[in-house]
């Protein structure tokens, strides 16, 4: 069996598609916030897969760096937000948390 | 494609999946990032297959070692309560999303699957630390810096975020309270 | 420059103007006067040396004398010609100094010199007394600009001056809110009266093609003309259009219906400018701009008649009104209202040398009764003006006042002898003239004006020595003794300047005037008394005006017989001589030595206050124009706020708001409900990414088509142009053919066939489905095909060529594989045989419209029966309404009319008419023609190898198919079909 | 230096204010003296280098400094000559053409020396009025000139774009920070209105530039190029209203004015000044330098109309002004009726009327410019500017009623001043406009409607000085005000002399912008020509342009001959991959690969 990249980019947006899934049924901000992780992992997949397919340079591995750490600095604000939000709420869950609303 | 990528593929790609179905799944958020972290390290197999060797590194470092890490500190912070039972009338939004997403993801996923490609043989240095490097400090410098700078405003920010009040902040809101409690409750007295 | 000495003249005076206004105010008083004085008395001295000069001139025989002092060029205009070119108009900075702005420029330095030299000694307790003489010396300097300005530019400058002039001498008491404010009238009336001189100077040099006088003045025979305004002709010339806005121009300059109402509030001012300003110089410039395009005027009879049908009206209008007031100053200005009247109504009845000469005498009586009034003013120290019926007996106290003031009224009066005589002798002349003898002007204007100014001066004589007696005979009102009932208790503060003094009585011990009143009254009374003399009656004595001012002041052509009658001579003298004697007499029975009004408290109470108020005109405009534009003003000034602003910041701010009211509704705030609208959002984008559009587009041109796919990522194309679903436009084909080695071993060629791969993976992301290239042979060697860009061609051989076991690689091109082709646009021409059998278009055009397209298929479509012209609907026999059908039948257009167009052309109704594809016929008012259509199919296959395919029927409207069928040209009667 | 000065004038005129701005950023804030000296000096020596713009001024400054080195190289610009002087072209982002061009040429000459005059007197005028932000104040002025001049020297519509909106800034900040009560919604009036109007002006280059490169192939956005792009009629009509929407909201023309009134009576004197005397001078002279020459075929049929917006302006304006309280608001109406003759005097499209018009932005700079400058001096005495709070003024200030009363003379256009030269010129220029260019039939209506204007230029303006100066003193406040100070007269006493300088000899002026304005309305009238012929979308002068798909084919055939052997057949097989083809996704396969089959 011959497997490229469709492989790949198949298995990503499955990946992506649970993250996704997580992030819209689960109303923890906890694990919302790992869906977000999921489908950027999954994306990071795409790229490399698609630069180990075109090896001329390593753009999308380099991307995929980028996007690891900027998913990094979310996660550091995205659960200092949750922190704050627990302080307020006494409880982490997204659809009590509409303060903001209008 | 060599069998032993093969397989490599399939077993982490697998894992990975179960991974992440464990992690949307586990009603304890603790256990949900444990899933996430068997993902995360299935996912730097599946980088290994794809010649990526210093991004399967970093993966599991940055990933499992920081990001995860966070997560479980916040879990223990707060507490690894499950999740409450929702209300009846955002089960409806979650399903809809639920078949929409899965529509969605099976539309991607079966355009993807027959999309040609060819195995070649990388250049020398492909994936490695030298190869990576020197491509991100030549031409991605700009980028680089960016996120530096991203990353320390983001830990300023996060710190700005989640500190507590000071003892005189605290003060000064309780005065503050007490004050509109006051007109507040003054208000219909007259 | 060719005279100095004409620039001098005007620049004496600015030079004064300037040092005065500058420093002045740091400067000792005498040093002040000899400045302002000495720059007018040069200006003076120039003028009569240059005045001697032109004299010298004329006696060399020189028909039309003149000194030109050509300073510089101001700017251009350019006028356009008939060929659309422009033609440079300059206007120059150019000094005339010629018979007419010759003795004009005596006038006004002579008069000026004297007024200024009065002033000295009038104005000597005034505080401002540099700016007082700055503005009076820069008044002398526009006025001469005025004067000696040799083309309408310039002398608006001066005309714009002395308007400015005016209105700072006005006001220059102007801490009296009323005196501020009469001068802001006076500005406001010239102001309308400048925008007639603009617009009707740009009459003017449309035709004469240059702004100077004399250019004006030649091309006046061309002024006949009518005038093109808007685009239209109206139905005067260009010389009525032009000449009546110049008079619109003159009516506020020199104080004339409808324009008057500023002068008798100008005489705010102090005297000495009442007398230079409001008598003698600048309210004559209408005048003098009238006698300088008299040439102009001459052309246009009917704009002769409104003037001296106005200048009649305003004399008398401004004689009635002067009959009743009480104050000096106030009787003195209408009465020069009045006295301009006159010189208007000569201007009108073609006598422009008699007005202008009315001008010349006019400026001494007048200026000496102003100044004569001034000095009384200045004895009883009355400020603004003097209440006569507070004064009297004052021929005892300021005897020469006395004389000089009882010369003028003489003159003013007409009495034989003196100056006024001669000059309104020769105005009413003028009138009885054109009443009585052939000329262009209508007879009856004449009449009119005759007996209008008859009674003027009947009046004008009654009220200039009823004021001469209230005046200087009987007792003085306000000496000692007179205000024992104690009326004037309030004490003497007569003198402060800026209070109304009406009520309180004058000093009482009246002083003498100094030198320099009686100096500049008694050269201004020898004027009033001897002026005449240079304008005695031409048909006894030698009249020296007309034969000076020939050359510069035109005059209505008479003929031998007319110049001489002797009617309209006596008639013109009589009245005159009846005038002053009925006026004088009246006056002198009424007043002489009484101390109060007699006459005119007997006048019925509403007439005298009609009179006292002016006519109530100032009421009027203040009820009407005013009160109008102030309301449009206010509701301008609000509607800006309200409406306009409103409009355009209230509106949008609504918008906007309403905007953002409805776009927050959508934020509930809940983080499941945004999520389900980024899936939809995704959904969208998957969609829109993931299948292929193919937005086909077709352009015909004849028989040929264009057509063309829309773009996408990672799109490719493949077009069948005629629908015969075989794809016509293949993709880029190129074929590799690879030979191998003899002898290569299978693993080799195992090799190689992965070489291959490789060499080509470069390819962009993603390309074929089924691998770059494919094995589509195995006879002599492997045969792969392949698509990569054939910019990379060179890649692929070196990188295949390289490999083991390849002996050769040979690039051919495929013909005729239908394969995706990532071209988006197709062209193709189209035959016969391509043109579809089941479908065909049918065109429908009504005249040069825009033809009307149906496609049609096989079964009957219905045609709505309008498009072939109106009440196109068929009746067939049965009396049913039958729509007309179309349909497409072996390859030919069926057209079953049901009697449709035939209606309207009144032919025999067809059954059934066949068209082939190409041809044409008439059905009812439109021309009918039948179309091919051809079925033309895109596929598109994106990057994810998704399909999507279009289909569109092409109408190939320019087709004319074969030689069977030939287009038949719409002027044709319709082809024969009927079967 | 010789090269700079000569070859560099334009970018030293606006590098000078530039470097003031960075000078005046790293001076401490506690020395207010010392940050209002530098930034007046800078501007000041910034006036002085525009001098050189005048030969002229080239001979005196070669013949006192002839011995340094440099300045006998110098040369003065000969403005007879046709098209722009000075020209600067650099590219700056040259894949779409964009390039930072400057040039000059009799148009602009006098605008730009109206703004490097004013600047300085605007903020020297401003100099104590200003107690807050000094500092920023400073630099918020030098930036504006920046702005200014900049968009008045821009051949490439990119810059002048961004010079145009570089400028609104400054402005915005000047009025919202150091305005009246009332700034913040003022200056968020005048940013949202000129911004709608400029970005529909740039959707409009923008179109241009597409159009352009339909045409050629390349991007460009320089003026002279996009110049000869004929349009069709109906688009015309179309980019012409869109430009002339952002340049009429700027001038501003009558039912878009109603910021201006606001904007005035908040900004500080400085402001005012500067908005009154050169900003909204980027209308008209937007209306000349880009929408017109553009779009001829437009411009000849919404020209009247605007036209008519002009004479409602100039009858509506006057009639506002009359019954304004605020005598700043009150000037400020007054422009609007100015403005109107400006507008006016451009479409009569005669070379006197445009000329005029263009004096006339010169002459309303001066005026009006000086008039806030006056009301700004009672404002700093009195704290008030409203008329009934005055009155009697003359007794106490006569200088100060000379200087004003002269300024008034010359906004209500007296012969002798200013004003007459420019509203003569323009409204005989209207008058005399015929024929198929200019506003035809309409112009003598036009010319007479706009000659009421000028009786009620006086109603309103004496009515103002009639409030203030005469009459008695009313008001207590008003005894004893102080005369103009030493500083103030120097602010003014340049303006004075221009009021009577170009009064009466305009030929100073005239002269250098009179070739440019035959030259203008000559090539308005030759494109207009070509236009009304065929307006399809062409070039109009073909040869003057590159055509890149020559090169390009050039560049295919000349690889396809390096290609050798078999490998040519493939090359030759579709030209269409040539460098064209990633350019044009769409690109004909050519009738070879369709040929008969069926």
């Amino acid at each position: 069996m011959e497997l490229g990249l469709g492989a790949y980019l198949t298995f990503a947006s499955v990946l992506f598609g649970i993250g996704a899934v997580g992030f819209l049924v689960r109303r923890n901000a906890l694990v919302q916030l790992m869906s977000i992780e999921l489908m950027l992992n999954s994306v990071n997949v795409v790229l490399v897969a698609a630069n180990r397919f075109h090896p001329d340079n390593h753009a999308g591995q380099v991307f995929a760096f980028f996007v690891i750490a900027v998913a990094a600095a979310e996660a550091a604000v995205g659960l200092a937000i949750l922190i704050a939000l627990y302080r307020l709420n006494r409880n982490i869950e997204t659809d009590r948390a509409h303060v903001l609303k209008h | 494609m060599t069998d032993a990528k093969f397989l490599l593929f399939f077993f982490c790609a697998a894992i990975a999946l179960a991974g992440a179905i464990g992690t949307i799944a586990s009603k304890l958020p603790l256990r949900a990032a444990m899933s996430l972290l068997v993902t995360i390290i299935a996912l730097a197999g599946l980088y290994l297959t794809l010649d990526a060797q210093l991004l399967a590194a970093i993966q599991v470092l940055v990933y499992a070692g920081a990001v995860v890490v966070l997560f479980v500190f916040v879990i223990m912070l707060i507490g690894p309560a499950p999740e409450t039972s929702s209300a009846p009338g955002s089960v409806v939004w979650r399903m809809l999303s639920l078949v929409g997403i899965a529509m969605i993801t099976a539309t991607f996923a079966f355009s993807f699957v027959d999309v040609a490609s060819t195995w070649v043989a990388p250049p020398a240095g492909f994936g490695t630390v030298r190869g990576v490097a020197g491509e991100m400090y030549t031409k991605a410098l700009v980028p680089f810096e960016i996120v530096a700078m991203t990353l320390t405003t983001a830990i300023v920010g996060a710190l700005a975020i989640a500190r507590s009040k000071t003892a005189s902040e605290l003060a000064e809101m309780k005065r503050r309270r007490v004050a509109e409690d006051a007109s507040a409750a003054a208000q219909p007295a007259e | 420059m060719d005279n100095l000495a004409i620039l001098w003249i005007v620049l004496l005076p600015l030079a004064g103007a300037i040092i005065n206004g500058l420093a002045g105010r740091f400067a000792d008083r005498k040093l002040v006067a000899l400045v302002a004085v000495g720059s007018v008395l040069g200006a003076f001295a120039l003028a009569v040396s240059s005045f001697l000069e032109l004299t010298h001139l004329k006696a060399e025989g020189v028909e039309d004398p003149r000194l030109v002092a050509d300073v510089y060029q101001w700017f251009t205009v350019s006028l356009p010609s008939a060929t659309g070119a422009f033609r440079e108009v300059p206007i120059q900075v150019r000094f005339v100094f010629d018979s007419l702005s010759g003795l004009m420029t005596l006038v006004v330095t002579g008069i000026g010199s004297l007024i200024h030299i009065y002033s000295l000694e009038y104005m000597s307790e005034e505080k401002s007394y540099a700016r007082f003489f700055a503005y009076l010396n820069l008044f002398t300097a526009s006025m001469l600009i005025l004067v000696l300005a040799s083309s309408l530019p310039l002398m608006f400058v001066g005309w714009e001056g002395v308007g400015l002039c005016s209105y700072l001498l006005i006001g220059f008491w102007y801490e009296t809110p009323a005196y501020a404010a009469a001068g802001r009238k006076a500005f406001v009336a010239n102001r309308i009266g400048d925008f007639g001189v603009l617009v009707g100077m740009f009459a003017l040099v449309m035709v004469a093609g240059s702004f100077e006088f004399t250019d004006i003045n030649s091309a006046s025979p061309e002024m006949t003309a009518p005038m093109v305004f808007g685009g239209s002709a109206l139905e005067m010339s260009i010389a009525t259009f032009a000449c009546l806005f110049l008079f619109l121009g003159c009516t506020g300059k020199s104080a004339q219906i409808p324009l008057y109402v500023w002068l008798p509030d100008a005489m705010a001012g102090p005297t000495p400018v009442s007398a230079l300003i409001h008598a003698a110089t600048m309210v004559t410039a209408g005048v003098y701009l009238c006698c300088r395009l008299s040439p102009v005027f001459l052309q246009t009879p009917s704009a002769m008649e409104v003037i001296a049908v106005i200048g009649a009206l305003t004399a008398f209008l401004g004689a009635t009104i002067a009959v009743v007031q009480r104050e000096m100053k106030k009787i003195l200005a209408y009465s020069t209202v009045s006295q301009l009247g006159f010189m208007f109504a000569a201007v009108g009845v073609g006598a422009f040398a008699s007005g202008f000469f009315h001008v010349f005498t006019h400026a001494f009586f007048k200026a000496c009764l102003f100044l004569g009034a001034g000095a009384v003013m200045h004895a009883v120290h009355a400020h603004g003006d003097a209440d006569i019926f507070k004064l009297g007996g004052l021929k005892k106290h300021l005897p020469l006042v006395r004389w000089t003031f009882l010369l003028s009224c003489l003159a003013i009066a007409g009495v034989p002898g003196f100056s006024g005589f001669f000059s309104k002798d020769e105005v009413l002349l003028g009138a009885t003239t054109v009443a009585m003898v052939e000329t262009p002007i209508a007879p009856w204007v004449g009449w009119v004006v005759a007996i209008l100014l008859t009674l003027a001066a009947t009046l004008t004589a009654f009220y200039m020595f009823r004021l001469y007696y209230l005046t200087f005979t009987g007792t003085y009102r306000s000496g000692e003794g007179a205000h024992a009932d104690g009326e004037h208790a309030e004490g003497e503060d007569a003198d402060d300047h800026g209070h109304d003094d009406h009520g309180h009585g004058y000093d009482p011990h009246p002083h003498k005037p100094g030198i320099a009143i009686g100096l500049a009254l008694t050269v201004l009374a020898a004027g009033a008394v001897f002026a005449g003399l240079l304008g005695l009656p031409h048909h006894w004595l030698p009249n020296w005006w007309h034969h000076w001012m020939e050359p510069s002041i035109a005059g209505l052509a008479l003929s031998e017989e007319a110049s001489h009658a002797m009617g309209p001579v006596w008639a013109a003298m009589g009245m005159g001589v009846l005038a002053m004697a009925v006026g004088v007499g009246l006056a002198t029975v009424q007043y002489r030595d009484k101390n109060e009004d007699t006459f005119t408290a007997s006048l019925p109470k509403g007439l005298f206050s009609f009179l006292f108020d002016k006519w109530r005109v100032d009421e009027l405009y203040g009820a009407t124009i005013i009160r109008l534009n102030k309301g449009i003003a206010v509701l301008s000034g609000r509607l800006d706020k309200s409406f306009i602003d409103g409009l355009l910041t209230g509106l949008t701010s609504k918008a906007v708001a309403l905007g953002s009211f409805l776009f927050t509704r959508i934020q509930v705030g809940v983080v499941h409900a945004y999520g389900l609208v980024m899936v939809i959002g995704l959904l969208g984008l998957g969609w829109w990414f993931l299948y292929p559009h193919a937005e086909l587009e077709v352009e015909t041109d004849g028989a040929a088509a264009t057509l063309q796919a829309g773009r996408g990522l990672g799109y490719e194309y493949r077009f069948d142009l005629d629908g015969d679903g075989a794809y016509d436009v293949p993709a880029q084909p190129t074929r590799v053919t690879v030979r191998f080695e003899q002898g290569a071993t299978g693993a080799q060629l195992l090799r190689a066939g992965m070489r291959v791969r490789a060499a080509i993976s470069p390819e962009p992301w993603p390309a074929d489905r089924a691998a770059l290239g494919r094995l589509v042979s195995q006879r002599g060697g492997k045969t792969y095909e392949l698509t990569p860009p054939l910019t990379r061609l060179d890649d692929v051989r070196a990188a295949l060529e390289g490999s083991e076991g390849i002996a050769s690689v040979r690039f051919e091109a495929v013909a005729g594989a239908a394969r995706f082709a990532r071209e988006a646009r197709a062209e193709a021409r189209y035959d016969e045989g391509q043109f579809a059998t089941d479908r065909a278009a049918l065109l429908i055009a009504q005249g040069r419209a825009e033809p009307i397209r149906i496609l049609l298929g096989t079964s009957p479509t219905r045609i709505d029966p309008s498009v072939l012209g109106p009440n196109g609907l068929g009746v067939r026999e049965e009396g049913t309404n039958l729509p007309p059908y179309a349909w497409v039948e072996d390859g030919k257009v069926v057209i079953r009319p049901n009697a449709a167009g035939a209606v309207i052309a009144g032919q025999e109704p067809v059954e059934r008419v066949e068209l082939g594809v190409g041809e044409a016929t008439r059905l009812g008012m439109a021309m009918v023609r039948a179309a091919p259509v051809v079925r033309a199919t895109v596929e598109v296959r994106n990057a994810f190898g998704n399909v999507a395919r279009e289909s569109v029927d092409v109408i190939l409207e320019g087709a004319s198919a074969s030689a069977r069928a030939q287009l038949v040209p719409s002027s044709l009667h319709p082809i024969e079909v009927l079967r | 230096m010789s090269a700079l000065l000569s070859e560099h004038l334009l970018t030293l005129l606006l590098a000078v204010p530039m470097l003031g701005a960075l000078t005046i950023l790293f001076l401490p804030r506690q020395w207010p003296t010392a940050i209002r000296r530098i930034s007046v000096g800078f501007l000041v020596l910034n006036f002085f280098f525009s001098l050189l713009l005048l030969p002229e001024m080239v001979e005196v400054v070669q013949s006192v400094f002839g011995r340094f080195p440099g300045v006998a190289a110098l040369a003065g610009v000969d403005y007879a000559q046709p098209g722009f002087h000075l020209v600067v072209d650099q590219p700056w982002i040259e894949s779409v053409g964009i390039s930072y061009k400057l040039g000059v040429d009799g148009i602009s000459l006098w605008l730009v020396l109206l703004t490097t005059l004013l600047t300085p007197i605007a903020l020297f005028a401003s100099w104590t009025s200003i107690e807050t932000k000094i500092k920023e104040y400073a630099i918020a002025f030098l930036l504006l000139q920046v702005g200014m001049l900049g968009a008045f020297f821009a051949l490439d519509l990119f810059l002048f774009y961004v010079f145009w909106e570089l400028m609104l800034v400054p402005m915005y900040l000047i009025i919202g920070i150091w305005g009246g009560a009332n700034r913040v919604y003022a200056a968020v009036k005048f940013f949202l209105f000129t911004m709608v109007g400029s970005l529909l002006m740039l959707v409009a280059i923008l179109y241009v530039v597409g159009q352009y490169h339909s045409l050629t192939g390349q991007y460009t956005f320089d003026l002279v190029l996009l110049h000869d792009v004929i349009l069709p009629f109906e688009a015309q009509v179309l980019l012409f209203g869109a430009f002339a929407l952002a340049f009429a909201i700027k001038v501003p023309m009558f039912p878009v004015h109603t910021w201006l009134p606001d904007a005035h009576v908040q900004a500080p004197t400085g402001g005012s000044i500067i908005l009154a005397a050169v900003l909204l001078k980027l209308g008209t002279y937007g209306f000349l330098r880009f929408a017109m020459p553009m779009f001829p075929l437009a411009s000849q049929y919404i020209g009247p109309s605007i036209a008519v917006l002009g004479v409602i302006g100039i009858i509506y304006g006057a009639y506002c002004a009359w019954v304004q309280k605020d005598v700043k608001k009150l000037v400020a109406y007054s422009s609007v009726s100015h403005m109107g003759f400006i507008a006016l005097g451009m479409f009569a499209m005669t070379p006197h009327g445009v000329n005029g018009a263009i004096l006339q932005m010169v002459n309303h700079g001066v005026s009006t410019g000086a008039l806030f400058i006056l009301v700004g001096v009672i404002y700093e005495r009195r704290h008030t500017r409203d008329l009934d709070e005055m009155g009697g003024l003359a007794k106490v200030m006569p200088w100060y009623t000379l200087v004003f009363v002269i300024v008034a003379m010359s906004s209500i256009g007296l012969p002798g001043t200013n004003g007459f030269v420019g509203e003569f010129m323009i409204m005989s220029g209207a008058w005399m406009s015929q024929g198929f260019v200019g506003l035809g039939q309409w112009g003598t209506i036009f010319a007479m409607i706009a000659a009421t204007g000028v009786i009620l230029a006086a109603i309103y303006m004496l009515h103002a000085v009639l409030k203030m100066f005469w009459g008695p003193i009313t008001k207590p406040e008003n005894e004893g005000l102080p005369d103009m100070t030493r500083r103030e007269w120097v602010a003014l006493a340049p303006l004075l002399v221009l009021v009577f300088w170009i009064g009466l000899y305009p030929a100073t002026f005239l002269d250098k912008s009179d070739d440019a304005v035959n030259q203008f309305i000559g090539d308005f009238r030759a494109k207009w020509d070509a236009s009304s012929d065929d307006d399809s979308l062409r070039l109009w002068h073909p040869e003057r342009h590159v055509a890149p798909e020559a090169e390009a084919l050039d560049e295919a055939a000349a690889e396809a001959a390096r290609a050798p052997g078999e490998e040519r057949e493939a090359a030759l097989d579709a030209p269409a991959d040539g460098p064209l083809a990633q350019l044009n996704l769409a690109h004909a396969t050519g009738a070879a690969g369709f040929g008969g089959s069926r």
